[in-house]
């Protein structure tokens, strides 16, 4: 019971500590603020999140880290979800909780962004790559990555191993698509561009952002939700609420079941991932699984809050519109519902739903 | 009241899953494992005297009373291994009903006489609340019950009246009086089945089987000692009864065991292979491995001893509904073979169009799923009325 | 214009003439006689059909049939699957029309029933089979007869042409299996049987008894839509008539339009098949649009017809359990709806749909 | 009045749709072909000139009044084709809605003043209706205008007026008599936009678009004169306006130009041969071609000369729901190239993202879905209320 009790400390403080980034009421100033520049996210909110001890929250108390698990993490990563948060947290803790210790103070600190860079194709959660790491130079091309214009460095993977690549080494290229949330994906392409050899495997990382992701997914429905039954209980028409209307009634209740279910499945995700003694195909069929049903219900979710809102709901200036944008976004980041579920098919073996 | 049984509620959840799951595999009747169909009192009562016999029959009764006693947690590891072996559920009404109400709201002589029957299967109960014009709205019961100087006189008709053919005393919801609101002026009434004026009338359902019955009452005398709790005051003591059921009608049984005929059909059909066929099957397998996460994250608040409130009508919901698209499935898979009557080829496993039609009712019965997601709204969502 | 009037004329006496065989306040005493015994359907019954001219309505006038068109026997076929009428009159019809004039008479005047015997695998609309006929002598294996054991004979195909092969013929063995409907199925084995040879192909009859069998599905789901309506507006609960609750009226018009989007469907799949000029296969494209619409909707409208009604509908007492049973049989009959969409996509030309 | 143009109402109906086919194909600018977005009046007015100096601008106006006097028939030929070859829809509220009204229930000054500055292109209309609390519930509009001598004065708030920026002239509902219940006391006024006191802001919409307008009126000053038909019964007269717009609603073309993007963009993501990718697309294309089918059966009772009824609105419901459908798998499909913000790889035939948005409002907008619904539950299946 004593970590248990340990553990809801943790869950508590993390809480409390993401209010100081995450405005409680939904106030998206500061991400209206943000969208649609580059490079889309703020660097002083970002060394805060660091004096927080976000960055390194999975890096280990005894390498400078916070030492907390994935639980955290994941919790974490509802709360950001929740805001809108453009910081591209998750994918600079995960790459954080790689780096050997020579390069981990100013990541830490929050000065130096390094950002993951190992995907390809799109919706793919292959690891393996074209790309190559040969006596100190990265030749390869990396797509997708979550605002990657505001990194100073890139962890890649090649088929030789990670390497970090910094932005302005020379043969480094960087392109940037935007995104309907607002940020962009940027496309790293790299001709004998000289990389440190690192020596970790990103496959774990990309497994952790997935799942984390799912709880961003996690938390911006149940907001979106939330800001839906408000308006449901607000907006008067035909001379009553319309949250009154059987059939609105009935469509609120079919997302709060889709909500519960996701908590559900991600809770349970996070159960298995922090059993290290479960086979890794299982932890990542139940990753999958969340995943999954995060990216579907959370589309789910956000049309239909669209909907329920009626014309108001198709305005850019209101803001329900920008939890849907940021569900297309990470709906489909780290593999959409439809890839989740044909990994879950190919990793869960049949006898383990008795 | 029976001697005393062994005293399980100090093992610890390991132990304890571990001493029911054994005594189940080594007692239970092979041939009613998985049962196609509720069983009838003829079928099923040796497995009601193994229980009983063994003092295991009334998990969530007190020990005073005969019961073991458990927990809520208890109670679920429980649930839970019953339905893993695929245990067929017994004519239970006398003890998930009758008996909590009268350990609650009877009295002494009630408790010394109904709950040592319940526990040695002299009686079998039957739940008479459903009125032809009363299902959804439970609250517009019309059958009366009317002074009558030391008896109530009973006239009207009760549906849906589960296993009746099976029980001798049914416990009644009755309008006592008539001149008060609609939740008002209910009373709880115990009637033997066999008492004059009673007649029974099995419905057969769209599955032809006869598992419900409609009850006529007509000029029916019992005793006033037979009144459970105060007079006019039954409503509020049926809707407590109801706690428990609503997990239960969320468990991932029904819903599990049609899915686990998906895979031999499809295989039979020769679609196994099929991509399309995989890609709705493993959706369907993942509704069903959420439906088990929100169903476990339900008991675990039952463990912690939460008292689980209305938004554990979401777990229905879903597993009704689900049940439905598994069966849905099944029908269209089997081609021609989707729309026979009896199981195919003779393999009581590949019954399509049987459970295609055991399906539809899960949704109806057990406050419809209408009226669930009105509950939600109001009581948990908080939508305005 | 005169051709149009004569074809509304021809319909209009359609209609009226089946009044003399299904009720038409939908009375089902005689449906529920005859189900689940064999064979299930009613001789009497079947020769007032062949009375009518039903069993010839396909038969040129010049072969003693009534000579009628596609869209009149598609008009009858609603007709009768509103009555949830158990005759086999789709297949006894369309196989008249196969038949050389020596066996016609009495099968036009209902005294002799052929039923067509072509399917050998489940949920297949293929025409070729392992059955064959060599030295007018047939052997093989035929299921999925609709009231089989009603016949007196059986068109049957096989590799080498169709046979005609009399049930009380030596070699000839027929086993049935109960289907949901009341009616059944049969298998017929043929050992050796003797069999004459038929002159015609069967391949267009399996086309028109699709699309009429899309139309006997569409005559049930508008009467089990409209039963519901009924009770919708009949049946009290809470003080109010169910179908003043939003979700139930809001269900009730997402069904109407099933039925909308099927009878467009099923009569521009007749408008076509009467267009002889156009390719074979663009009518059969047309025909598997009917029926897949036609199988799907059926399904979609008597199972929300059982939810609509509660309790009721879950008894085999209550009318409405008998529209599901039959739709049940008659979605899976020549092919679900899965079948052809899948055959659809085959046929149609993506260009077609411009 | 301008010159009579060329009478093709004798034509039959395949040398007519011949004749706008060529017309079209000679005249439309290419450039304009399939717009992703609505087009503001400086992008398609010589469109909009072509079609007037061509007599083609109002096919539903009677010759007299300088419009083509087209049958429902040929007016549904000609939409049709219009579809076929990606017409951009014109600044077609003066075509499609004032005329009429004017035609119907203007003065003979009216009709001379504002019908040829339509045909013009002098004046260019938009509509009035919609406000912030009066958007489904139309008839509780609060805009109001107070007679003051030979004025009416008005002070309120419109919203959703499509392409106001482009307007010189709004047609208005408003309300005249607030003592009246709901849908009485409101008048239908014409009101110049350069008017004193008006104030547009457009609205940016999710696909960031500036189709939509909010438009303000502090004392806004317009003649007496400008009234159409009695004051207090704008109501009625804004209600039968409606009618050809809910089969316009219901065309197929939004969902098949959607459709059409389906298989370039499966192509470009290697997914075409995918058989559950093709399972939904063929799914998605029946759904589809049995909108065509349902379509045509209203158009044919269009062209039979029978007037359209509220089960029309069940074309609205089918395509709109579809339309999303469609959007739904383009963004499934493209991965994370779905939520880009603007066409994938700079090609504007793969658009998921701005599609998926675009379909959003599709909807809500014409009366939203659960209005239909409610409409033809209660007027087709004649529900109680």
């Amino acid at each position: 019971m004593e970590l248990a009790e340990e553990r809801a400390e943790n869950l508590r403080l993390i809480r409390d500590s993401a209010a100081a980034i995450v405005p409680a009421q939904g106030d998206t100033r500061r991400i209206r603020a943000l969208r649609f520049n580059e490079p889309g996210f703020d660097r002083t909110v970002w060394r805060q999140m660091a004096e927080l001890g976000w960055i390194g929250l999975r890096v280990p108390e005894a390498a400078g880290g916070s030492g907390l698990g994935i639980a955290e993490f994941c919790t974490l990563a509802e709360m950001l979800g929740a805001g809108l948060t453009p910081e591209p947290l998750t994918e600079a803790a995960l790459a954080a909780a790689l780096l050997p210790a020579e390069h981990a103070a100013p990541v830490l600190s929050g000065t130096r962004i390094v950002l993951p860079a190992w995907q390809e194709a799109p919706n793919s959660l292959d690891a393996a790559c074209a790309s190559r790491l040969i006596g100190g130079r990265v030749t390869g091309r990396k797509s997708f990555i979550p605002m990657g214009a505001g990194a100073d460095a890139f962890l890649v993977t090649t088929a030789d191993g990670l390497a970090l690549v910094a932005a302005d080494a020379p043969g480094v290229g960087l392109a940037t698509t935007k995104t309907q949330d607002g940020g962009h994906y940027a496309t790293l392409t790299m001709t004998e561009a000289p990389g440190q050899p690192i020596d970790a495997s990103m496959a774990p990382l990309i497994e952790e952002a997935a799942l984390a992701t799912a709880y961003s997914l996690l938390g911006l429905m149940e907001r979106a939700f939330a800001i839906t039954l408000d308006y449901l209980k607000t907006r008067v028409q035909f001379g009553r609420k319309i949250g009154s209307f059987q059939a609105l009634q009935h469509r609120a209740v079919d997302l709060r079941i889709q909500i519960a279910l996701s908590r559900a499945s991600l809770d349970a995700a996070v159960a298995c991932a922090e059993q290290t003694d479960m086979p890794w195909a299982a932890r990542r069929a139940a990753i999958s699984q969340a995943k999954a049903r995060a990216s579907d219900a959370a589309m789910t979710v956000t049309r239909a809050a669209i909907q329920l809102h009626g014309g108001i709901g198709y305005t850019d200036e209101y803001e329900i519109g920008l939890y849907l944008r940021k569900a297309m976004v990470l709906a489909a980041r780290y593999g959409n519902a439809a890839l989740h579920r044909d990994r879950f098919r190919a990793l869960a073996p049949e006898d383990d739903d008795v | 009241m029976p001697a005393p049984h062994e005293d399980l509620t100090g093992l610890d959840d390991v132990r304890f899953r571990r001493t029911v799951r054994d005594w189940i595999e080594a007692n239970y009747p092979p041939e009613l494992r998985n049962p196609p169909k509720r069983l009838h009192w003829a079928e099923n009562k040796v497995w009601y005297y193994k229980l009983s016999a063994q003092g295991w029959l009334c998990p969530g009764w007190p020990r005073a009373f005969g019961g073991m006693g458990l927990s809520a947690a208890q109670q679920l590891i429980m649930l839970e291994e019953l339905e893993r072996h695929g245990c067929a559920r017994t004519n239970d009404h006398g003890i998930v009903m009758v008996g909590p109400l009268l350990i609650q709201h009877g009295t002494k002589a009630q408790q010394d006489y109904f709950l040592p029957r319940i526990l040695s299967g002299e009686h079998i109960w039957c739940q008479g609340y459903s009125e032809p014009n009363a299902g959804s709205d439970l609250a517009a019961l019309r059958t009366e019950a009317v002074e009558d100087g030391e008896f109530y006189v009973i006239n009207g008709q009760k549906t849906w009246t589960t296993l009746a053919q099976d029980a001798n005393w049914i416990f009644l919801l009755v309008r006592t009086d008539k001149t008060a609101k609609k939740q008002e002026g209910i009373s709880f009434l115990l009637v033997p089945m066999d008492s004059p004026g009673i007649t029974v009338r099995p419905i057969v359902t769209l599955d032809l089987h006869d598992e419900f019955c409609e009850t006529f009452f007509d000029n029916v005398r019992v005793p006033k000692a037979n009144l459970v709790g105060a007079a006019n005051k039954g409503w509020s003591m049926a809707k407590a009864l109801l706690g428990f059921e609503r997990i239960y009608l969320g468990s991932p049984k029904l819903s599990a065991s049609a899915f686990a005929r998906l895979r031999p059909l499809a295989e039979r059909m020769g679609v196994w292979e099929d991509a399309r066929f995989q890609d709705r099957y493993t959706a369907l397998r993942l509704d069903l491995a959420d439906l088990r996460a929100l169903y476990q994250s339900f008991a675990d608040r039952l463990r912690r001893g939460e008292t689980l409130g209305p938004d554990v009508s979401m777990l229905k919901i879903w597993q009704t509904e689900l049940f439905q698209r598994i069966t849905d499935l099944l029908v269209e898979t089997a081609g021609e073979h989707g729309a026979e009557l009896e199981p195919m080829e003779g393999n009581r496993a590949l019954n399509p169009a049987g459970l295609f039609l055991q399906a539809r009712p899960a949704t109806i019965y057990g406050g419809s799923n209408e009226i669930q997601r009105n509950i939600i709204a109001r009581n948990v969502l908080d939508l305005p009325g």
